[in-house]
């Protein structure tokens, strides 16, 4: 935790662009409460990428402006929404109906903890009391890709990327990657295999932030932040 | 088909015992304002109440329920360390298992995690599912955008949650309304929620009657962007 | 939102390989005729055919496919000796737990039948139960009203039935359409089946494709009677 | 089997205007195949009676003519139908959600064999395979009333009214009562109790016809066929 302060990071904005080059024609997404609810803001609908919040909505669009506010159009965190054309509405159970039965291409969500086997905490700050985590549970269990977007470090400074969870479990094995401001990492034989590093950051900086093992990949390459800019950007 | 329509939010829940168990809809959006603040002012106590949307327990007036002892048990979706939780999927399945006449489902959710312990676990196909049970209700308060006389129902976008599927699993199902038109004024294959599954329903008047004053709208934004043709 | 729209019956279903499971919908209505027209022709055997409809198989071209021998297995609602039978209801919740995620349920029905005979029986509060098993589908067939290009439908009357579920429980759907709108047409609120669900749209041509010159719809009467109004 | 080719018993119409006489005000009720199913033909909306089908019809009306025909509109025996009006549908699914539930308040139905102990039977006719008989064992075990509606003797000159059912069972210990072309039939301590009785029969003429043990009820009466006509025409 030496150069931490010195160094920029990946800005939120961009953890979130990087994550959208991710997704491919077709999927179906759900965006989680928090920093990916507004993932859809960004993702021009160009993509053919169709977003769901578990409330029932199929091809969620960016949120309202105050004028476009419709008291019975929200995402499931009570955020005012609007539809892309072509979305529908479906039913509460329904909607789980969907995920449980693993139509979801990928669930993005953030997290406390995330762990060199795959296991992640988003439910509950407290290691002895447990929580539902909303639809997190039904997600991460049922999802085909579980994408976990969230600060290398918490607010605290330590570190999130841990050898293993000590906050109740979300969901044991099951992410397949995470987006955070230092990186993009996939999974190896417990470690965290780190694909794509910020701009100016060294593997052993990234070690240094994290409690899991850390291991470079062969192609490993540094996060173009004008490139990630100017890919988004162009959807517009 | 019998006339459904009652006059006032008070009358509506008139009837609602001590101990009952009630569901109260929506998440996020859907939630009946106007009825949580009628069975406020109506007194009754000791309620167990089933509502998916208590997390946001400030905002819906459930609050104001629980702040006064008058909610014996909650059953919700999220846990605050007083409540257990319960996934979000699996609560909505479960109120649905309630209006389908099916007692118990297994489901894959919330395996591995502190919310599986001490529940029934089985394999089928070489995957682990967890026992769940159906929650059903004596009574649901839910809001839906138009009604007709019958009390059969149609919801506004994500106003549907998972109302439809309390008034499936409560005993008795009271609504509020946004609009009224008379029986047989809705397109029979675009009603989701027919009246045989409403008990009472009644128009939310102009001024509303929202607990503390609690606007209905929100002030001085329209209440409607149309992003679609409504049926044909 | 991905373009579904594909030209003819016989390439929506050209990709149907022999001893797929497919599930044909509709029951009294609702009958995909176009698409099992195309199946037939396009030469797919050792099918295993899940239909809740099979008992009217004569009307429904799915006894064609049978006495040819290119059905290996019908999993059907009645039983006529060959085929045991699953009560209708049993049968349409197993379809609807395939597409939900939930590999396994209990019900009421059947108790104390000889359908019931081998089965896992439990109580839950008092009432005995049997466990059935969810029903999940490589293709489902299915007609609808009306389909924007995105896939997404709504169904008119009693064409809905089972289809918007075995949309739900089936790999890759395959609809046939009696009108097709461009894709965001629809009001989002009232829609039957969500686009997602869908694989490949097709419009029944003006002159249908049905088998043996089967007409859709019966001459010389109106295919419409408008019972109300439609939507708003 | 004596008097019976001689005394007029009720016709098929009669059973069921009988039958439509025994449903309250704000019932929901499905309607079998058969003879049940033309029932909505002969009750007015304003008994205030809700007729179901179990392919997704809540307010079926009667059949429809050949120039009312929709395609897309049937009963669960693809028989073209009208609705009422505020009529709903729903899917297959719901359908029977509805059913299980118990939210019916009756189910008629026909039967190839009555019990004493109120089982039957009307999914084959074959003693050693069973049937499914479609939706009747859903609404058979989760109705709340099971009304069956059918002749008294088989067309081969059987009794139907059985001490014990000898085909395969719908459902055991369930109906409420029966409608025969010979009377009305509630349940006894394993016997049937026949309340009403077809104009001129005698009790011991329909023990004749029937193999259950039959008893009297204290309040026997004549069924009024004249009044019968006259109830249910003045509902048109």
């Amino acid at each position: 935790m030496t150069t931490e302060a010195e160094k920029p990071k990946l800005a939120r904005e961009e953890i979130l662009l990087r994550t959208i080059l991710d997704f491919q024609e077709g999927w179906l997404v759900n965006l989680g409460s928090g920093l990916p609810s507004y993932i859809a803001n960004y993702c021009s609908p160009e993509r053919n990428v169709v977003f769901h919040a578990e409330n029932g909505v199929v091809g969620m669009g960016r949120m309202a402006t105050r004028e476009e506010v419709n008291i019975n159009l929200t995402n499931a965190l009570a955020q005012h929404i609007l539809l892309v054309p072509g979305a529908s509405i479906i039913d509460h159970v329904d909607s789980f109906a969907l995920v449980r039965s693993g139509r979801l291409s990928a669930t993005v969500m953030g997290a406390y903890h995330v762990a060199s086997n795959r296991d992640f905490a988003n439910v509950s700050r407290d290691p002895n009391v447990g929580g539902s985590g909303g639809g997190a549970m039904d997600m991460a269990r049922n999802a085909q890709r579980v994408f976990i977007v969230m600060e290398h470090v918490s607010s605290e400074g330590q570190p999130k990327l841990l050898k293993r969870c000590t906050l109740p479990l979300t969901c044991p094995g099951v992410v397949t990657r995470v987006f955070t401001d230092l990186g993009v990492f996939d999974f190896g034989e417990d470690c965290f295999v780190i694909k794509e590093i910020a701009p100016g950051w060294t593997v052993d900086e990234v070690r240094a932030l994290s409690e899991g093992d850390i291991v470079a990949a062969p192609d490993l390459k540094e996060i173009d932040l004008k490139a990630l800019h100017e890919a988004i950007a162009s959807d517009g | 088909m019998i006339n459904k329509v009652v006059q006032t939010m008070d009358e509506a829940v008139s009837g609602i015992p001590d101990g009952a168990t009630v569901m109260i809809g929506g998440f996020g959006s859907g939630i009946p304002y106007n009825l949580i603040a009628a069975l406020h002012r109506q007194g009754a106590k000791e309620l167990t109440v089933i509502a998916v949307n208590a997390t946001t327990m400030n905002r819906t007036d459930i609050g104001f329920l629980e702040r006064e002892g008058r909610i014996k048990t909650l059953i919700s979706q999220a846990g605050d360390g007083r409540y257990p939780g319960i996934p979000q999927g699996t609560m909505v399945e479960r109120i649905r298992a309630g209006g389908a006449g099916v007692p118990a489902f297994y489901t894959p959710t919330g395996v591995g995690t502190l919310l599986a312990e001490g529940k029934e676990h089985r394999d089928f196909n070489g995957r682990t599912y967890l026992l769940e049970t159906a929650l059903t209700a004596d009574y649901a308060l839910i809001p839906a955008w138009r009604a007709d006389t019958f009390g059969n129902l149609q919801f506004e976008y994500t106003q549907r949650t998972i109302n439809p599927t309390m008034a499936r699993a409560a005993n008795q199902t009271i609504v509020e309304v946004e609009e009224m038109v008379e029986g047989g004024e809705l397109d029979p294959s675009f009603i989701h929620c027919p009246g045989v599954f409403v008990s009472q329903v009644v128009k939310i008047p102009p001024e509303p009657e929202g607990f503390h004053g609690r606007p209905l709208n929100i002030a001085g934004v329209p209440t409607r962007s149309r992003l679609g043709t409504r049926g044909v």
